[in-house]
């Protein structure tokens, strides 16, 4: 068998060893145990990467001997490879940092905030490994438990009500989307047989109980991955959890389910999912990017802010289903989640940071940061170039691919959304930036001194993230099409008039904003509306019909089978 | 209708009362219920799909009977994380459950 | 002999049956705990051994009729038990006259 | 209509009725009471599914446990006469809730109603798989066999889902006992059944998964009657509960799943691969690996039951 290797395993069994062993010695363990697992996980990471770059066909392995469909099987495609590196870089980066807040104070033996996090964190990323590794749709279930119960008290380590609140919701909201995954699995297997992706793409006659299996899975998975309208636990959950926490949850963890919404509509369906379907996800994402870049340019505070940018930039990634027929679809999405991956676990970092030091962190407060605290300043705008797409970001690559497979598939209407997007992202960054280098009201008092090895986690992220878009110079001949992309032409897009317009725009609408000196004014109609979506009943109405519409949109799809 | 057949359709029953009071309860302990209730309903089905398969002298398919069993042990620690917080959300002073909507 | 057996079964398992039913008209239909308890216990104690009774000849050996034995056993153990507590319980709440 | 099928008729009748009663019941008690009932009712579904390891987990889990866990939930509450979220649902929303929910339902009938025949089954590949696993009950072998992976996995959930309920201790508690302190009633009925039970019940659940090799059982029933063995005693104030920063509470975890993970490991040493079984040796390894995790089970349920904690704290 070729492409067969034991790293795939390694990568889930490491961390999960890791938590057992961290929740068996307790005290001060989990965070010596995780220095260890840093260096570990990073290189298993980087070699199912060389492995898989190397390799003809995808990594595989059957756990226990046993073949799928009886057994279950791992499998590593260049996506996963992918997710799996970002995910350890950005672990690597979290660990270190989460290192001072995080860490048992000195003359305890040991303390609960402590000690839940560092057992709880290396679940997360044995969660994740296995998300992305899964060959099977059952194991990916199980998967997203172990995510799910590991995210959700990381939401409400610092006991604050809210933040209670804020993870009971989540918690909720989360599960009945796991149900709705499950009662999926189970039609899938009633109708096939076997739960392996590989043998159900192959079996595939399109039989009714498909359709239903697919869009209630479908629907679970953007519940837990907050995709608009489905979004009323993310604000609360991501702003309210400590800084290293929001950064692994905003960064990573709502990444796990849209990874499976690809494995099923990519994979498993092949990109049969239709027209419809695939133009209801497509138009939920454009929602999202709208909607929730507008919000995030009218929070008053900073996490929540990049908090509501995540639900844009989450957006970003379902426009990729009409474009499914077009390789460089897929292509641009993994590479914008990446992209996300890095720059808004640097923004939540730099964030924290800018929040210990200042006391607060609302963003009218902000004035005097960039000159007393530059790291963190400079870390969020690295970020932030990132976000909103400017070489030689990921974003831009990815901005790019999208375009040009709009452009193939004959549907620019994409390309117009992404500029709108464009133009919100860079106007709240650049409201950020000019708040950060004005005057300060009154003299800034840095309340705790700048530990440095901090600074540098939050930096190397966003360093990692602005230069994304040169990894096509040192992508070896992959699979996944990034060295094939003419970065000549895709440069030369970036700095056209086309590209730079938004953003342009949206400095000024920021200059324009940043002369308000108050917190922008809590009404309107957009902060109306996601105040009624994130109540529980309606957003529990929403999940149905989205569950419902996307049945009804299947069952419009143009006959393919 | 067959056995299995039948507990499946009474399994959809299930996931819908579960999923209307899910969405409907106000009292987030019986909103746990509701959950608890779609769980049934879902294994229901995985029962039947199970029975379904009944071959070779076995009276179900064992390997959805192996899922449900895993399924039902996730369904408890769901449950069990959920009715913590939330008796720590009762005993918290600031009582934000009042607040319906939450930060911010 | 086995058609005496089949009858002896019908017979203990009907009757069972009517304690568990008639059991379960008093719980709904008595006025108080007690008197509910009363009722309940009857179902328990007669009915399940009634219904325990006509099922041991049919029992797959010897282990098996342990096996049924013991589960009324444990029940009447339990039972009388928890009706004990429950009684304990009512007669905290509200003591009777 | 024969006999057999009127029962299903009866007992699907009856749980949907329960659901309803659950959902619509006026106190919460009330609804809970409903849904250990319905739980219960499952299990018989199940035994006509032709899943007996089901039932049994169902009346052990699915019913016993959450409701006892939902049970401990509502008397706490209660006690705190908390304020509800009383924000009331409106007409609209209901009968927007029950249309959608309806057409959920529908459509999952539908789907259930259109599976094919003859149904795809793995059944005929497990029998046949079977002797490779020195097991003889198909269900117990797609557990830690065919599927170790996933079991394996769920049982690091049910460890991060027990570090999450700890996490939500108060601060000076940590490391504390949980739940609360039951007075030792010395010459009650309570201590008498508990004392005459525990017995019983850890032979029963030692039994439970001794048989699972072969018949209906396994490592999670077993450890739910374990769990519910510690929780009577508990109970009738015969122990208390640790303190859960002892090591030997952390130890009793993680020991179960350790003791998976190196069997696991060993894997690739001895039987080529990753949670491959040595070939002759299957059936000792296996239960070999069931023993210490059915009591890490036992311990992870226990204690997820027992909550976080709240008294004795360290600090």
């Amino acid at each position: 068998m070729t492409g067969a290797t034991p790293l795939l395993w390694m990568a889930v069994v490491v961390p999960m060893l890791a938590a057992v062993v961290a929740l068996a010695l307790g005290g001060r363990a989990g965070e010596r145990i995780h220095l260890v697992l840093l260096p570990a996980g990073l290189a298993i990471a980087v070699g199912i990467a060389v492995q898989a770059a190397r390799s003809e066909v995808p990594l595989h392995y059957h756990l226990g001997g046993w073949a799928p469909p009886l057994g279950v099987a791992l499998r590593a495609d260049w996506a996963s490879a992918a997710m799996l590196l970002v995910t350890a870089a950005v672990m690597c980066a979290v660990g270190l940092y989460a290192r001072g807040p995080l860490g048992t104070p000195k003359g305890v033996g040991e303390a609960r905030a402590p000690y839940a996090f560092w057992v709880l964190l290396p679940g997360v990323w044995a969660g994740l490994n296995a998300v992305f590794l899964c060959a099977d749709l059952f194991s990916g279930y199980v998967a997203l438990e172990l995510l799910t119960f590991g995210a959700v008290p990381l939401v409400c380590l610092d006991g604050r009500g809210e933040t209670l609140d804020a993870a009971l919701r989540y918690l909720l909201f989360a599960l009945l989307g796991s149900m709705l995954y499950l009662v999926g699995t189970a039609l899938l297997y009633g109708t096939y047989g076997t739960l392996d992706i590989g043998l159900l793409s192959r079996h595939l006659r399109g039989e009714p109980a498909l359709w239903i299996a697919i869009a209630l899975m479908t629907t679970g998975l953007l519940a837990k991955t907050a995709l608009f309208p489905l979004h009323l636990w993310l604000p609360p959950a991501h702003a309210g959890a400590p800084a290293p926490a929001s950064a692994v949850l905003s960064a990573l963890v709502v990444k796990a389910p849209f990874f499976l919404v690809v494995r099923l509509w990519l994979d498993v369906l092949r990109g049969g999912a239709g027209t419809p379907a695939a133009g209801l996800l497509a138009a939920l994402g454009a929602a999202a990017i709208l909607f929730g870049n507008v919000l995030a340019l009218r929070q008053a505070r900073l996490k929540l802010m990049i908090a509501y940018s995540t639900i844009a930039q989450l957006g970003y990634l379902f426009l990729i289903f009409p474009l499914a027929a077009s390789p460089a679809a897929l292509t641009g999405g993994v590479l914008q989640a990446i992209n996300h991956a890095l720059a808004k676990a640097a923004m939540f970092l730099a964030a924290g940071l800018l929040a210990e030091r200042l006391g607060h962190d609302r963003v009218a407060g902000l004035g005097g940061a960039g000159r007393a605290h530059p790291v963190p300043v400079l870390a969020f705008a690295l970020a932030g170039v990132a976000l909103v797409g400017l070489p030689p970001s990921g974003a831009f690559l990815a901005k790019w691919f999208l375009v040009s497979a709009a452009a193939q598939t004959g549907q620019s209407w994409l390309s117009r959304v992404t500029d709108v997007g464009a133009l919100l992202t860079s106007a709240y960054v650049f409201l950020v930036l000019a708040r950060a280098f004005a005057t300060p009201v009154e003299p800034l008092v840095a309340r705790t001194p700048p530990a440095r090895h901090r600074d540098a986690a939050a930096l190397a992220l966003a360093v990692l993230a602005a230069l994304l878009g040169l990894a096509p110079l040192a992508a070896p001949g992959s699979a996944s099409g990034v060295s094939q992309v003419d970065l000549g032409k895709a440069l030369a897009y970036a700095v056209s008039v086309a590209a730079l317009w938004p953003v342009a725009a949206g400095a000024a609408l920021a200059f324009a904003l940043s002369r308000r000196t108050a917190d922008p004014p809590a009404r309107g109609v957009l902060l109306a509306l996601d105040r009624s979506l994130r109540q529980w009943p309606v957003a529990g109405i929403s999940l149905a019909a989205v569950a419902l519409s996307l049945g009804a949109a299947f069952l419009l799809r143009d006959a393919r089978w | 209708m067959s056995t299995a057949t039948l507990f499946g359709v009474y399994g959809a029953v299930l996931v819908g009362i579960g999923l209307y009071g899910m969405i409907v309860q106000t009292e987030l302990l019986r909103r746990i219920v509701a959950f608890d209730v779609l769980g049934s309903g879902i294994f229901l089905i995985f029962g039947a799909v199970a029975r379904r398969g009944a071959a070779g002298g076995l009276a179900s398919d064992p390997i959805p009977q192996a899922m449900v069993i895993t399924g039902l042990v996730v369904a408890f620690a769901a449950t069990g994380v959920a009715t913590a917080l939330l008796l720590r959300l009762s005993a918290s002073a600031e009582g934000v459950a009042r607040r319906p909507e939450g930060p911010p | 002999m086995s058609g005496l057996l089949d009858l002896w079964t019908v017979v203990a398992v009907s009757g069972g049956a009517f304690f568990f039913l008639a059991g379960t008209v008093g719980l709904l239909r008595f006025p108080d705990v007690l008197t509910r308890l009363h009722a309940l216990t009857k179902a328990d104690n007669l009915g399940l051994g009634l219904v325990v009774l006509g099922l041991l000849p049919r029992a797959e050996g010897l282990q098996g009729a342990v096996k049924l034995l013991s589960v009324w056993l444990l029940v009447m153990l339990s039972g009388a038990t928890v009706s004990q507590l429950i009684a304990r319980v009512a007669g905290r709440e509200s003591p009777p006259a | 209509m024969t006999p057999a099928s009127l029962l299903d008729l009866g007992i699907g009748a009856v749980a949907l009725a329960l659901a309803a009663f659950a959902g619509a019941a006026r106190s919460s008690f009330a609804a809970i009471v409903g849904f250990v009932a319905l739980g219960l009712l499952l299990a018989l579904a199940w035994l006509r599914l032709g899943a007996p390891d089901v039932a049994l987990t169902e009346v052990a889990i699915g019913g016993g446990l959450t409701g006892l866990l939902l049970i401990g939930a509502e008397r706490r509450l209660r006690a705190r006469a908390m304020a509800e979220a009383s924000d009331p649902v409106s007409t609209r929303v209901r009968v927007a809730a029950a249309v959608l929910s309806a057409g959920v339902a529908a459509g999952l009938a539908a789907a259930v109603l259109s599976l094919p025949i003859p149904a795809p089954t793995l059944g005929p590949a497990a029998l046949r798989e079977l002797p490779r696993t020195g097991l003889d009950n198909p269900v117990t072998a797609a557990l830690i066999a065919f599927r170790a992976f996933d079991t394996l996995a769920e049982k690091v959930v049910l460890l991060l889902a027990l570090v999450g309920v700890w996490s939500l201790a108060p601060d000076r508690e940590w490391g504390g006992r949980p739940g609360q302190r039951y007075p030792l009633d010395a010459d009650g009925v309570l201590a008498f059944l508990v004392r005459l039970l525990v017995p019983v019940g850890v032979v029963f659940g030692g039994y439970i998964l001794w048989v699972s090799a072969g018949a209906p059982g396994g490592a999670f029933q077993g450890g739910a009657i374990l769990a519910t063995m510690w929780l009577a005693a508990r109970m009738a104030g015969l122990t208390d509960a640790p303190r859960l920063c002892a090591s030997r509470v952390r130890w009793a975890l993680a020991a179960g799943p350790l003791v998976f993970f190196a069997a696991g490991l060993a894997g690739p040493l001895v039987a080529g691969g990753f949670l491959a079984w040595p070939v002759g040796f299957e059936k000792p390894v296996i239960v070999a690996i069931e023993i210490p995790l059915m009591l890490s089970i036992a311990a992870v349920l226990g204690l997820l039951l027992a909550g976080p904690a709240q008294r004795d704290g360290a600090r």
